[in-house]
């Protein structure tokens, strides 16, 4: 059990040791989004881990979000209540939307939380707009008050609050992955009738991962609204949503390291990006189709694959090479 | 093809005539980073890409001249622009790497109602100047006291503008607005209804449609079933305006028709065709290509049409207009303060582009900080944009 | 609200069916055969509006030639893509379908960068409106819907009565026993897409004169596909017509009782619906 | 058709006489539409497979169906799923009472794996073993769930006469524990060496059920086989 309390310790040292090397506003504002997809991500990867792709995950950080905003300039509930309150809503919600979802498979639960996902999207946008602000967003939500005698008006305070978050649920899902739930979670997405008749109940063990990760994709929705004072129906559509699963597959799914990899090498990279306009899309188009062709398990399988290929062109150094996939 | 090739060589000379610039200037410039935001990829790029052209048009025009020269010293301006794809968070992000990496402290231009919003939880607290094109009636306020709206917007054009309606059109009683679900059509119609009820129109219709739509069918066949004399497809872009009115003109609407917060008027008329944008009356339009504008606005446009092989709509020369307030501003003021700079933007009037302009807009917003240039009704005659009346918003009377 | 305005608001949702259950068709085509749910394939409705742009609007080529040559065209660029990209990924579904985000990024930023930013307005073929009973419907919007319906009708008789028609459809229901038959998958596979591509090649042309055409005029016909091969079920040609009229029904009248923003959500609520009643559809595997 | 506990129940019939349907049936892989199923005088016909797994009536399936990524032993380990009684509290306390379980189930699964052949394969993914391996994998995973009642699809298809001369010492093994077995195979050989009773099964209907001796003089069995095609190898 090193491997896995090893990662956990060195995303954890490394959110530790940024504020020590920098604390630039920008850098601190793109790590804290970092680790806020992290969240998102992995939490992503756990439904996939049993099978489901669900193109509604970000709706649930949007329905933690918009919960917190409103209980807190609405309510007038303390920040410290409303990121338990936040996520539990999405979690609950994530018990009638999922039971709902997870009665069909495949490409026909895909597209079906993406209906999920839009209806919720425009949910926001165009119903109760007194509540929600509707088109024009919601604006002058307060960051975290101070707690314990901390003040959380700071980037450095904000980014200190996201690594700790994120740390905690790193480690829970990590764990998770490497338990028993993970092992039938694996076995499910592998072959979910055997796994049934070998008395996993499958629809039992899907929600569960489904209301879970909801939970977690509410946790960060109550730090992104608290972090950016501003939400708008369009930072849950599936502009955003897609990101996650691009990050998610390119860091590649079959590890729970995957997501980690694939998020802050992709999210680094598009803000180096930034400038390109247009272009940045171009080749982040291109980065996608090359990395889906040439490493289709994901980045994070790319060290055990060159070294498979180097096997075997060593086992066959005077034949000649075989096409593409030269490293 | 031959258009990548060409891009591609642009970037190519673009970037070795800047980097000599850099290397040449070096010694006795400063240079001074000026950013721009918008979306520039997807659905809304026209707007983003419209507000850099127009930045860029004005940062090159002051650096072939040798630089900005304020106080002693001679700036060469650089532009840096990000894209963000229209989402208020990125908008946010782009905003922070804009503020604490370039440096910037001074940002012109950024379009898109919700991510206006996302950048002034930035701007606001470092007292960086930003300026922009959305219409978002909060985004300007005594709580703002660093951020400029540089377009006209609903709020100043649609009374004048309903004011002309009545004077020249009696005909005209009942009014049917629609604009795409956003901030800028939420606050466009209602600042339209309000100055319509203040006139005594009636609203026959307020209609939102989603970005995006193309088939109008539905939604017009609600709106004319009102029976409405004039129909304004208020803040509705270029070419979703042009579709309502095509479409509006095949399910039989012959009535008036406006377009308060007009945007450019060639995409109109080529989208809707010649028939159906006859008559379209707005008072945001700008044709550079009129015989009315100031020879530097036509200028402007020859040069921009050169470049970048498409004619500006308002966003362009609005942009334009506001680089060049700002950076008089600068020179005013002897400094790149912002504070200063502040200071020396409300003090008086700047001749731009756009004529004599000044920063008024108190009585709405609690603030000066909205761009007030001269309000130019124009009307789409056989196909062209012709100027018919000017209207003065009260802050430049004075 | 009288009679003649609920006729027209369905007709007016009926009007365009015909051209989205074209989009829908190439996309339901290509899942079946490749099960890859294609994102990109708004990228080549785009394309072929494109096509249409310039060989319509500015070489002023005949309106039905360059709608064959916007088929023919998007059809060759789907058959390259398949060989190119997607034919590696066979049986990986998510891959795929990253893949072919990739590639809506990469057309989309290609086309913004070869063609512009604006709206570039494409003239109308046919002038003039029909009017029958009050109720109103342009000239090209009937020419542009019995296209469609002329479309679909060849798409139903090539899968139906031609060679490589019956082998598509063989690797569809079951690849394994398609090979063994002595279909070649690989030829199979590449015609699919590139027939399903061309038919959203075909929609873009045919309504590019209607829409004007841009950069992300994509996006919008790929989700109203969606709709309607989920409702109509995935794989089923009659299942994706009575999917586009539902969807066209629906939000021809939902206009007419709420915001026409909010009618959007109407879609989408009908596809909950229709997987929570029958889950693969309501015209499933035909 | 009653199976009685304890025995080694077979179940033939020609190609397509539903042989198949009856363990989906059974397992409640396919939902009944008619008649209904008892275990333990408990009706099953409703319940979710997992649900009739946990009352003790596990399966294999006619084409091996294995987790082929995972190794040998975690395939046995999602066998012992029940067993194991999961839940994510304890998972993420790592408390030492899952610790425990966990430790024991791993040692469980060793023993049934090295009782089956199959220790010294243990750390080998499922997905590269030799059929035979397969095989013996997929009634070790069914082993391993703690049913009373193992349902085997063709256990012996594929293997050669000495692999099927270990399996059916195993299955023996196991009546002898007290585990039911109902088994479908083809090689008549091997069903009638084995098994207590057997059931014909012909177009879905039981045509005959007996000892292995009464079966083999049954003039409906033999006509049925005869009338349709040579009896599997």
């Amino acid at each position: 059990m090193s491997g896995p309390a090893a990662g956990v310790a060195l995303i954890a040292l490394t959110a530790a040791a940024l504020p020590l090397i920098t604390r630039d506003s920008y850098y601190l504002d793109v790590a804290t989004t970092i680790l806020m997809n992290l969240t998102l991500t992995m939490s992503f990867r756990l439904q996939i881990s049993t099978g489901q792709i669900n193109m509604a995950h970000i709706s649930f950080m949007g329905i933690g979000a918009y919960a917190s905003a409103l209980l807190v300039t609405r309510a007038g509930l303390s920040f410290w209540a409303t990121l338990w309150i936040g996520a539990l809503v999405a979690a609950s919600l994530a018990v009638p939307i999922g039971s709902i979802a997870l009665r069909v498979s495949g490409p026909y639960y895909f597209l079906i939380t993406f209906a999920f996902s839009e209806v919720v999207r425009l949910f926001f946008n165009n119903f109760f707009e007194g509540l929600f602000g509707g088109p024009s967003g919601l604006v002058g939500i307060p960051k975290p008050g101070r707690v314990l005698g901390l003040a959380f008006d700071s980037k450095l305070a904000l980014y200190g609050l996201m690594a700790v978050m994120c740390v905690v649920v790193v480690l829970a899902l990590v764990r998770l992955d490497y338990s028993r739930f993970g092992l039938t979670a694996g076995a499910i997405r592998q072959a979910d009738l055997v796994a049934e008749t070998l008395g996993v109940n499958v629809f039992r063990y899907k929600l569960t991962a489904f209301v879970l990760g909801s939970f977690v994709a509410g946790l960060a929705g109550v730090f992104f609204a608290h972090f950016r004072q501003v939400l708008h129906s369009s930072d849950f559509g599936l502009e955003p949503m897609v990101l996650l699963v691009v990050f998610t597959v390119i860091g590649g799914t079959g590890s729970v390291w995957g997501p980690a990899v694939g998020t802050i090498l992709m999210t680094i990279a598009s803000e180096l990006l930034r400038e390109l306009h247009h272009y940045e899309i171009l080749v982040f188009g291109a980065v996608l189709i090359l990395t889906m062709l040439f490493a289709p398990e994901g980045l994070v399988a790319l060290p055990s694959a060159a070294r498979r290929l180097l096997r075997r062109r060593r086992r066959q150094a005077t034949a000649p090479a075989g096409a593409g996939l030269a490293p | 093809m031959m258009r990548i090739r060409a891009s591609i060589a642009t970037i190519a000379m673009v970037a070795l005539v800047a980097a000599g610039i850099a290397t040449r200037g070096a010694a006795q410039d400063k240079t001074l980073t000026i950013g721009v935001l918008g979306p520039l990829s997807g659905g809304a790029a026209s707007y983003g890409v419209e507000l850099v052209r127009g930045a860029e048009m004005k940062a090159d025009e002051i650096n072939k001249a040798g630089g900005l020269k304020v106080g002693n010293d001679v700036y060469h301006i650089k532009l840096v622009s990000y894209d963000h794809k229209a989402l208020a968070a990125d908008a946010a992000t782009a905003a922070n790497k804009l503020v604490f990496q370039d440096k910037v402290k001074y940002i012109i231009g950024n379009a898109v109602g919700a991510t206006c919003n996302a950048v002034q939880t930035v701007t606001e607290p470092e007292k960086v100047l930003f300026s922009f094109v959305c219409w978002g009636t909060n985004n300007l306020g005594p709580d703002k006291p660093h951020s400029f709206r540089a377009m006209l917007s609903q709020w100043e054009v649609a009374e004048p503008f309903y004011r002309w309606v009545k004077e020249k059109h009696p005909a005209v009683k009942r009014v049917a607005l629609i604009s795409p679900n956003d901030t800028s059509g939420k606050d466009t119609n209602t600042a339209v209804v309000k100055a319509l009820k203040g006139l005594a129109f009636e609203v026959a219709a307020d209609e939102y449609y989603e970005r995006g739509t193309k088939d109008f069918y539905p939604i017009l066949t609600k709106m004319l079933a009102t029976q409405p004399d004039m129909l304004d497809v208020a803040a509705a872009p270029a070419g979703e305006a042009g579709l309502i009115l095509k479409q509006a003109r095949e399910l039989g609407f012959k009535g008036a028709k406006g377009w308060t917060a007009g945007t450019n008027p060639f995409t109109i008329i080529g989208v809707a065709g010649k028939d159906a944008a006859e008559g379209v009356w707005s008072p945001t339009n700008i044709n550079v290509k009129s015989d009315f504008v100031s020879p530097t606005v036509r200028r402007f446009g020859e040069e921009y049409e050169k470049r970048y092989k498409e004619v500006p709509g308002v966003i362009a020369v609005a942009n334009y207009a506001a680089f060049d307030v700002f950076t008089k501003a600068m020179q005013d003021a002897r400094s790149l303060d912002t504070d200063k700079v502040l200071a020396a933007l409300t003090q008086k009037p700047f001749d731009t582009v756009w004529g004599k302009l000044v920063l008024g807009g108190k009585e709405t917003y609690g603030i000066d900080r909205q761009f007030l240039y001269p309000v130019v009704i124009s009307e789409i005659r056989d196909g062209k944009v012709v100027d018919i009346a000017q209207v003065l918003p009260a802050a430049l009377k004075k | 609200m009288s009679i003649e305005l609920l006729v027209q608001a369905l007709l007016n949702g009926f009007g365009l069916a015909m051209v989205y259950v074209l989009v829908a068709l190439g996309l339901t085509l290509i899942f079946s055969i490749l099960e890859i749910i294609n994102f990109a394939h708004g990228e080549f409705y785009m394309l072929g509006g494109y096509i249409t742009y310039y060989a319509y609007a500015l070489f002023g080529l005949n309106y039905f030639a360059t709608l064959g040559l916007a088929i023919l065209t998007v059809g060759l660029a789907g058959v390259a893509a398949e060989r190119l990209i997607f034919h590696h990924l066979r049986g990986r579904a998510l891959n795929a379908f990253i893949v072919s985000l990739g590639l809506l990024w990469v057309m989309q930023a290609g086309a913004q960068l070869a063609f512009g930013v604006l709206d570039k307005p494409v003239p109308s073929a046919f002038s003039g409106v029909v009017r029958v009973f009050g109720l109103v419907m342009s000239v090209e919007r009937v020419v542009v819907t019995l296209s469609a319906i002329v479309l679909i009708a060849a798409l139903y008789l090539f899968l139906r009565w031609s060679r490589p028609g019956r082998a598509m459809r063989a690797v569809a229901q079951d690849p394994d026993a398609a090979a063994l038959q002595g279909v070649n998958i690989d030829a199979a596979s590449a015609l699919g897409f590139g027939v399903g591509c061309a038919l959203a090649g075909g929609a873009g042309g045919l309504l590019a004169p209607l829409f004007a055409v841009s950069p992300a005029m994509g996006a919008l016909p790929v989700v109203k596909a969606f709709i309607i091969i989920i409702v109509g079920g995935m794989g089923s040609l009659p299942g994706a017509v009575l999917g586009g009229l539902l969807l066209g029904g629906v939000e021809g009248l939902g206009a007419l009782f709420m915001g026409s923003a909010a009618v959007n959500i109407l879609g989408f609520l009908m596809v909950i619906v229709v997987l929570l009643v029958r889950p693969r559809g309501l015209l499933s595997g035909a | 058709m009653t199976v009685m506990p304890g025995s080694i129940h077979g179940l033939i019939g020609p190609n397509g006489a539903g042989k198949s349907t009856v363990f989906n049936l059974i397992t409640g892989v396919i939902p009944l539409t008619a008649g209904e199923i008892r275990y333990k005088r408990e009706r099953i016909s409703e319940l979710r497979p997992s649900e009739i797994c946990r009352r003790g009536i596990a399966r294999t399936f006619q084409a091996t169906a294995l987790f082929r990524e995972y190794t040998v032993l975690q395939n046995v380990l999602v066998g012992a799923h029940l067993l194991a009684a999961p839940g994510l509290v304890p998972a993420l306390l790592w408390s030492r009472a899952y610790r425990e379980r966990e430790r024991r189930a791993r040692e469980r699964a060793h023993a049934l794996l090295t009782s089956l052949g199959l220790g010294a394969v243990a750390g080998q993914v499922a997905g590269q073993l030799p059929h035979r391996d397969q095989k013996a994998l997929a009634l070790a995973m069914a082993l391993a769930t703690g049913a009373e009642l193992v349902i085997l699809d063709e256990p012996l298809a594929g293997l050669t006469d000495h692999e099927k001369a270990e399996t059916t010492a195993v299955l023996r093994r196991l009546a002898e524990q007290s585990v039911t077995v109902l088994l479908v195979e083809h090689d008549m050989k091997a069903v009638m060496g084995v098994c207590d009773t057997v059931t014909v099964l012909d177009h879905g209907v039981r045509i005959a059920e007996g000892t292995p001796r009464e079966i083999q003089t049954n003039a409906v069995v033999i006509e049925a086989y005869l009338g349709a095609e040579e009896p599997g190898a």
